[in-house]
């Protein structure tokens, strides 16, 4: 028993001398003594001396927070020989002499804080912490912009990783759009290029076409399986030439990459800079697949890669780390008949409209109507499209990024056909971004964007025009514009992969799929699970340089962990009596980090043995918050470190 | 009853306060040199989640007229989840002893961050002076924990 | 014999309770137990069976045994028994009465119980006679005759008279406090109370459990009754809980505790039961490690073990309270049926 | 009823013959007219035999719920193959069954289930509070129970004495069996609110409730006949049974005890509970343990959306979920009386 004064800090209100006299013959103790600052190198050492003179086993001592010093005295434990979680502090400081004036009542206070510690310190048991190996690769799971920042950087910190894409090429939503506010960049221009070095990078291996299938083990130590579904293509014959979607006879499969704007093959790539640069065929749409009949790219496939009996392939992978860059959708707009969707082609999304706009696009980037590719002259877009929505449909968050991408189609449009009418329905106009608000402003006022602050009721297809009734709330009327084109902006959700992923993981997600993170501010790339972290979208909705700077910070979190050679963990874990544990899962259901599982395992309890269900913690993962082991009722759940005797250790000796 | 030499009840309470934030809390209101009563003490905890009902409990039979429980601010965590699983327990656990006729004064849940000392010392203030004009608590008691022999 | 109109048993337990606590069968909560007389309570003399057996007030559920101080690491002892107090228990059935002879086997016989002992002493036993028994009664099994039960004191009821018979020193001495309420019986309360006992007797006679052959228990039976198939169906429906032992007036095992109070230890022992997975836990294990062995146990115990320590004296009276609340109705009676035959043919 | 125990007889005895099931869970005949005990068949000869004790019977006083001896009948042997078992199952009890399904006490591929008709079963408590006594026979008919005795007769009308958890039935669905025998839905019975009870004490001022439980618990004898009995109650060693735990007590040695047992135990079956009324219906001194359990279950209802454990065996438990939005515990304050 060690009392501090902390110079006057403590001594002032607090008679060190009592303290440490009444606590001396309480059960355990050998040695109480107290001295001016008990974290000075001078007192470290005497506590080493104490600890080789009265062969000590636990040391309280009676000082400031344990939240300040408790590394400091753990650290001389350990010097001295002794565990480093034999220790314990009564906060005397912050908890008893710096809030109470009067000596005599905080004397006595810090007594029974210090008979707490002992107690507890009487019940404690030498902790170790666990290690385990690190291993040295990364999987990123999405291989949008989000993906591809993030391993580019760990591949740069020179460890390898794995991107897996679910689509046949690389790219993501960024690679259909086409410029990028506020600046209005080329998406394509600064896109491509990191999908090239992404490819030409000696670290990373892309698997494109393919899926996660199963996640096993835990931080540093993942085992996951990959299917790679069959391209009917071999990538490693095939030299991109494009002579088979030329000649391919199945050309009415609507193209995914331009929202159905247009056709294409039923072997394809999806873009011309898609990488890798192999096509798939798509065999749903291949009329070999479909009939046993044609052939036809097989026969002008001079480099002999078609490859019409491939079979999809399970790759076995081990990771120190797993990033999910999943990304996102817009949602679907079928529910929502009010805007016509369904009914008229020229009510089109925002990501078609990027399309349209884009000069490799169907319309090689002419602005035109689908249904009679005349030009529009009034065009109406409608914000909060499920967004910010209390229906069912909808979605209650808002998408982050329709305000600034209408504010760039509108000024797009405006620029390119100054002759149009553009207005913009909102219900807010959200511009908190570098150089956001200046940008809307200009499409206000330099581009003469009519602005209306109001939601659209009813668009309604009315011979060949769009009849747009809606309400402007500021000038407090209805208005009815006759538009050539509507276009939504739909609510982004998350890609609908991630909700299984999310169970793969036993990363936890919020009630709209969006994965956790683990602490909103301070650990906001980090998912609870330890191990497991999140680039761009998927853990919430976010505009492009958002997602390269949370992709750059998951890949530094990344690196930072994978340049450990061993993980050491926190001792003070969840520990499981498997004599006492009746294997009902209510601790695996609150166990925030998917450290726990099941297992049938043979157990012995005074003189009964048998095979049955029980918990197992994982260390690694476990944190040590202690839910599971509230929610346990049998009390076979507990915490080394704070068990459930030795909080109730520590209430009985207060309430003494 | 406890009664210091003024005459005054002196109550026992329990407090209970995450490692993160309210004990991260309490230590401000420490060095803000904010005063609320030495009646309180109070066990670290990881979480608040880690507070079995069994505990406070526990605090009742040996004596504490009062039990209160900090965590983090729901949504603040530190293990994402804990307090909402802790704020459903407290809440069952409370009305349970409102129901067996046990003041509901005499038992508090608070959230408290680690930047909010002001906050904390003004809960503890606040709940003291409830315990205290409970007086001492005799509907939840184990009379063998209270007498000065054995 | 004496005799007291039944309208005026309230002078006479105000008697009894002026000098010594007086205990009777009280309803409350729906049910009817044995609490301390006042004048305002719900006086039942014609339950039968009481929630909780005469039991409780020689052998209490729990009872501190003695306490230990601790100051700093200074351990002191101090007694802290209960002082004996002289009380009565009122309305105590034939079946109730005949439980203390098995609970003094026990408690009397060396090492003496000096906790149960002292009790005794200072314990009067008034028992009541049955003459209403319920289907569940089986005490004539045991030798029992719940018309004439035995006690310090017996009474019965007769029409609309209480008659009152001293039996024992005991009982003198409480009748001699009390005479004054009383008036002697004549011929013909005799007679009347003895026309009652036949009746009952015959009543008794016709019950359902009344056949029980309970001949074929004892000691001379052990092995084969222990190693009978039959428990193995029998048990299964035990749910492991102790209401048997607990609502049974010669169940006897107890536990002996320590309570940390946080000024010291206080030792006490209370009621344990041998359906309890945790009876007779020992460090290594527990020897009977089953249900169907507890189960065994339990009768085992009460139909062969004890006669066969205590001159041929079965540990079971035959109240009945076990048949009415065993949660799964299972029961001794079951029991004796079940194994009657000879199982070794 | 007869009807009922018939088809039950021929259903099980086929399945046994056939060996599609190694063992029934059911009821056997007493000693009275009332005493049925749960067990475990095993051949169909002793299944369907009719000697004085023996063979299934089912009618009012099969009360005693089978659920939770699934647990062990279902346990595996020592070469780790587990016994199939068929099981009758109430109402009430096929809930508890899917709860232990939930909690992967009992694996459903071992239990071939079967729901069993319900009219509500019988009090024999409250026959005998009616004034019968030496009770013979009793007999349903209709709407009516007619009691003998050795002395005389008695008719009851049925709703008057059916067990309280059945005069408070939640409904007569069947969860998670493989077939049901007899039917309907429909409760015929006068049934009363299932939270009228919790209701009535919430009125009372705290010094009210106080007195109120002290009057109900003071009489418990902890005999554990509640906590054996749950279906959801399942745990190797209950915490106050483990000498390690820090509160194991046997008995209750101060009024503390008796309110700590019986809070920890309603809380933690909390969110688990079915509300089967097996805590109240095997208590030995009539202590209305179902309204404790019920409190939880409607401050649940009331506060985290309704919630009936073992309707689906997917469903979150309230304990086991959270949503932020999720009432702050101070909601006690806000209700009526006491500070």
């Amino acid at each position: 028993m060690f009392v501090c004064w902390c110079g006057s800090n403590i001594a002032a209100t607090v008679d060190v001398e009592a303290v440490t006299e009444a606590v001396r013959t309480e059960p355990g103790v050998v040695v109480a003594t107290n001295s001016q600052y008990m974290c000075s190198e001078g007192w470290q050492s005497s506590i080493r001396n104490a600890v080789a003179e009265h062969k000590l086993t636990g040391i309280v001592v009676c000082a400031c927070s344990p939240r300040m010093h408790e590394p400091t005295f753990r650290k001389a434990a350990a010097a001295a020989g002794m565990n480093p979680y034999m220790v314990e502090i009564a906060n005397i400081r912050e908890q008893c002499s710096w809030i109470h004036k009067d000596k005599p009542e905080a004397t006595e206070k810090a007594i029974i804080l210090a008979r707490a510690a002992v107690a507890k310190l009487n019940l404690d048991k030498p902790l170790t912490a666990g290690e385990s190996p690190v291993t040295k690769r990364a999987l990123v799971i999405g291989g949008g912009i989000a993906g591809i920042q993030t391993a580019l950087d760990i591949a740069d910190a020179g460890y390898e990783v794995d991107i897996v894409e679910k689509s046949p090429t690389i790219g993501g939503k960024m690679a259909m759009l086409d410029k990028t506010f506020p600046t209005l960049d080329c998406s394509a221009c600064i896109l491509t290029p990191k999908m090239v070095d992404a490819a030409a990078a000696e670290k990373i291996s892309l698997y494109t076409y393919s899926e996660v299938e199963s996640v096993k083990g835990f931080v540093g130590n993942f085992t996951v399986e990959i299917r790679k579904h069959a391209r009917s293509v071999n990538s490693e014959l095939c030299t991109g030439c494009g002579v088979c979607m030329e000649k391919c006879p199945s050309k009415k499969t609507k193209s995914e990459f331009n929202q159905g704007l247009s056709n294409r093959s039923a072997i394809y790539i999806p873009f011309a800079q898609a990488i890798p640069n192999v096509p798939v065929i798509d065999r749903e749409a291949c009329i070999k697949f479909q009939t046993g009949k044609c052939g036809v790219c097989e026969k002008v496939c001079t480099a002999k890669a078609v490859d019409y009996e491939q079979q999809d392939e399970i790759v076995t992978k081990q990771y120190g780390a797993i990033v999910a860059a999943t990304g996102f959708n817009p949602i679907k707009l079928d529910n929502f008949d009010e805007f016509a969707y369904s009914q008229s082609p020229d009510v089109i999304t925002s990501l078609e409209f990027e399309r349209l706009c884009n000069a490799a696009g169907p319309t090689k980037g002419h602005v035109v109507r689908p249904s009679d590719h005349e030009e529009p002259k009034t065009i109406v877009f409608v914000q909060c499209v499920g967004s910010r929505s209390t229906v069912d449909c909808g979605k209650t968050y808002c998408s982050k990024i329709c305000c600034m991408y209408t504010a760039k189609h509108a000024m797009l449009l405006r620029e390119k056909y100054p002759g149009t009418e553009v207005y913009v329905f909102y219900i807010d106009v959200r511009t908190p971004g570098k150089s956001f608000d200046e940008f809307y402003r200009r499409a206000v006022e330099e581009y003469n964007v009519h602005y209306v602050k109001g939601m659209v009721g009813k668009v309604a297809p009315e011979d060949g025009h769009l009849r747009v009734q809606a309400s402007d709330l500021i000038a407090d009327k209805q208005i009815i514009i006759d538009a050539d084109l509507v276009v939504l902006a739909p609510a982004i959700e998350p890609d609908p992969s991630a909700r299984a992923l999310g169970t793969m993981l036993t990363a936890s997600m919020d009630t709209n799929d969006f994965f956790t993170e683990a602490h909103p501010k301070l650990r906001p790339v980090e998912s609870p699970t330890a191990g497991i972290f999140l680039s761009g979208v998927c853990q919430g909705p976010k505009d492009i340089p958002d997602t390269v700077a949370q992709a750059g910070a998951a890949a530094s979190k990344v690196i930072g962990l994978l340049s450990k050679d061993k993980l050491i963990g926190n001792p003070c874990v969840a520990e499981c009596n498997e004599p006492l544990c009746n294997g009902c899962s209510a601790c695996e259901l609150v166990c925030p980090y998917g450290a726990i599982t099941y297992e049938e395992k043979p157990v012995f309890d005074h003189g009964v043995r048998e095979t049955r269900r029980v918990a197992s913690v994982n260390e690694a993962l476990c944190q040590g918050c202690g839910a599971c082991t509230v929610t346990c009722p049998s009390g076979a759940m507990d915490l080394k470190g704070f068990t459930n005797l030795q909080i109730m250790a520590e209430v009985d000796a207060i309430c003494r | 009853m406890p009664i210091d030499e003024k005459g005054t009840f002196r109550p026992k309470i329990v407090a209970f306060c995450c490692n993160w934030c309210s004990y991260a809390g309490a230590d401000l209101a420490g060095s803000s040199r904010l005063n609320y009563p030495a009646d309180i003490k109070i066990i670290r905890v990881p979480c608040s989640c880690r507070v079995n009902p069994l505990f406070m409990l526990r605090a009742f039979q040996r004596g504490a007229d009062g039990v209160i429980m900090c965590g983090c601010h729901p949504g603040d965590c530190h293990y994402t989840s804990g307090n909402y699983f802790a704020r459903r327990r407290m809440t069952l656990l409370f009305g349970m002893l409102d129901y067996l006729g046990i003041e509901k004064g005499r038992t508090r849940v608070e959230w408290v961050s680690a930047a909010e000392g002001q906050k904390f010392a003004g809960t503890m203030n606040q709940f003291a002076e409830t315990v205290k004009s409970l007086g001492e608590c005799r509907r939840i008691e184990d009379l063998r924990c209270k007498e000065s022999v054995g | 014999m004496l005799k007291l109109s039944i309208s005026k048993t309230g002078e006479l337990f105000a008697e009894l309770s002026a000098a010594r606590a007086l205990y009777l069968p009280v309803e409350g909560g729906g049910q009817t137990t044995f609490s301390r007389y006042t004048p305002e309570a719900d006086v039942r003399l014609d339950v039968l069976n009481t929630a909780r057996s005469v039991k409780d007030f020689f052998l209490p559920q729990t009872e501190d045994i003695v306490a230990f101080k601790r100051a700093g690491k200074k351990i002191s002892i101090i007694e802290d028994r209960a002082s004996d107090e002289p009380f009565a228990v009122f309305g105590v059935r034939a079946c109730d009465a005949r439980s203390l002879d098995v609970m003094d086997r026990v408690f009397l016989s060396d090492p003496v119980d000096t906790f149960y002992k002292g009790r005794r002493e200072n314990g009067v036993v008034i028992s009541l006679a049955c003459s209403e028994p319920a289907e569940t009664c089986f005490c004539g099994v045991f030798g029992i005759d719940s018309a004439e039960p035995q006690g310090d004191v017996v009474a019965s009821i007769v029409g609309d008279t209480l008659c009152w018979e001293a039996k024992t020193p005991a009982g003198e001495k409480l009748t001699e406090t009390v005479k004054d309420v009383f008036s002697p019986a004549s011929a013909e309360d005799e007679a009347a109370a003895e026309a009652q006992k036949k009746t009952t007797r015959e009543i008794m006679r016709q019950l359902p459990l009344a056949g029980l052959k309970i001949d074929n228990w004892g000691s001379d039976e052990l092995l084969e009754k222990f190693n009978s198939p039959i428990w193995g169906k029998l048990y299964q429906g035990c749910i492991g809980c102790g209401t048997c032992t607990y609502v049974c007036p010669t169940c006897q095992c107890y536990d002996i505790q320590d309570f940390d109070t946080g000024h010291g230890v206080k030792r006490f022992r209370c009621w344990d039961s041998c359906m309890y997975s945790d009876f007779t836990l020992m460090a290594h294990g527990n020897p009977r490690t089953s249900q169907l062995e507890r189960f065994r146990q339990r009768f085992m115990h009460k139909l062969v073990y004890f006669p066969a320590n205590n001159d041929g004296m079965f540990s079971c009276v035959g109240c009945g309270r076990c048949v009415a609340k065993c949660p799964i109705s299972m029961n001794i009676a079951k029991v004796i049926r079940a194994l009657e035959v000879r199982t070794n043919g | 009823m007869q009807r009922i125990r018939g088809m039950m007889r021929d259903r099980a005895a086929e399945m046994l013959r056939s060996g599609s099931v190694s063992k029934v869970l059911g009821w056997e005949k007493g000693e009275f007219a009332y005493d049925e005990t749960p067990a475990i068949f095993t051949s169909a000869d002793e299944l369907c035999s009719d000697n004085e004790l023996g063979g299934l019977v089912y009618d009012g006083f099969s009360s005693a719920m089978l659920s939770k001896y699934l647990i062990n009948a279902t346990k595996k042997d020592k070469e780790g193959k587990a016994p199939k078992a068929l099981v009758f199952l109430k109402p009430c009890d096929s809930y508890s069954f899917a709860h232990l399904l939930k909690e992967r006490k009992v694996e459903r591929e071992n239990v071939y289930a079967v729901g069993v008709e319900c009219r509500g079963m019988l009090d024999i408590e409250k026959i005998r509070l009616k004034g019968a006594k030496s009770i013979k026979s009793v007999e349903e008919s209709g709407d009516s129970v007619n009691v003998s005795s050795f002395t005389k007769d008695y008719t009851f009308p049925r709703g008057e004495v059916l067990l309280e958890k059945c005069v408070t039935c939640k409904g007569l669905d069947f969860k998670y069996c493989d077939e049901v025998i007899g039917g309907g839905n429909e409760i015929n019975w006068n049934r009363l609110d299932r939270f009228a009870g919790v209701e009535m004490i919430e009125e009372m001022t705290p010094e009210e409730r106080f007195n109120f439980w002290r009057g109900e618990l003071s009489r418990c004898i902890r005999c554990n006949a509640c906590r054996n009995a749950c279906p959801v109650c399942s745990c190797n060693k209950c915490v106050f049974d483990n000498t390690d735990s820090g509160v194991q007590s046997k008995a209750n040695a101060d009024s503390f005890e008796e309110n700590m047992f019986h809070i920890i135990r309603a809380f933690h079956v909390a969110g688990r509970c079915t509300d089967c009324g097996e805590c109240s219906r095997v208590c030995p001194r009539n202590i209305p343990l179902q309204l404790l359990n019920r409190k939880f279950i409607k401050d649940i209802d009331a506060l985290y959306g309704e919630y009936q454990a073992g309707e689906d065996i997917e469903q979150k438990s309230p304990l086991t979920d959270y949503q932020f939005g999720d009432a702050e515990p101070s909601v006690i304050y806000k209700r009526g009386g006491g500070v």
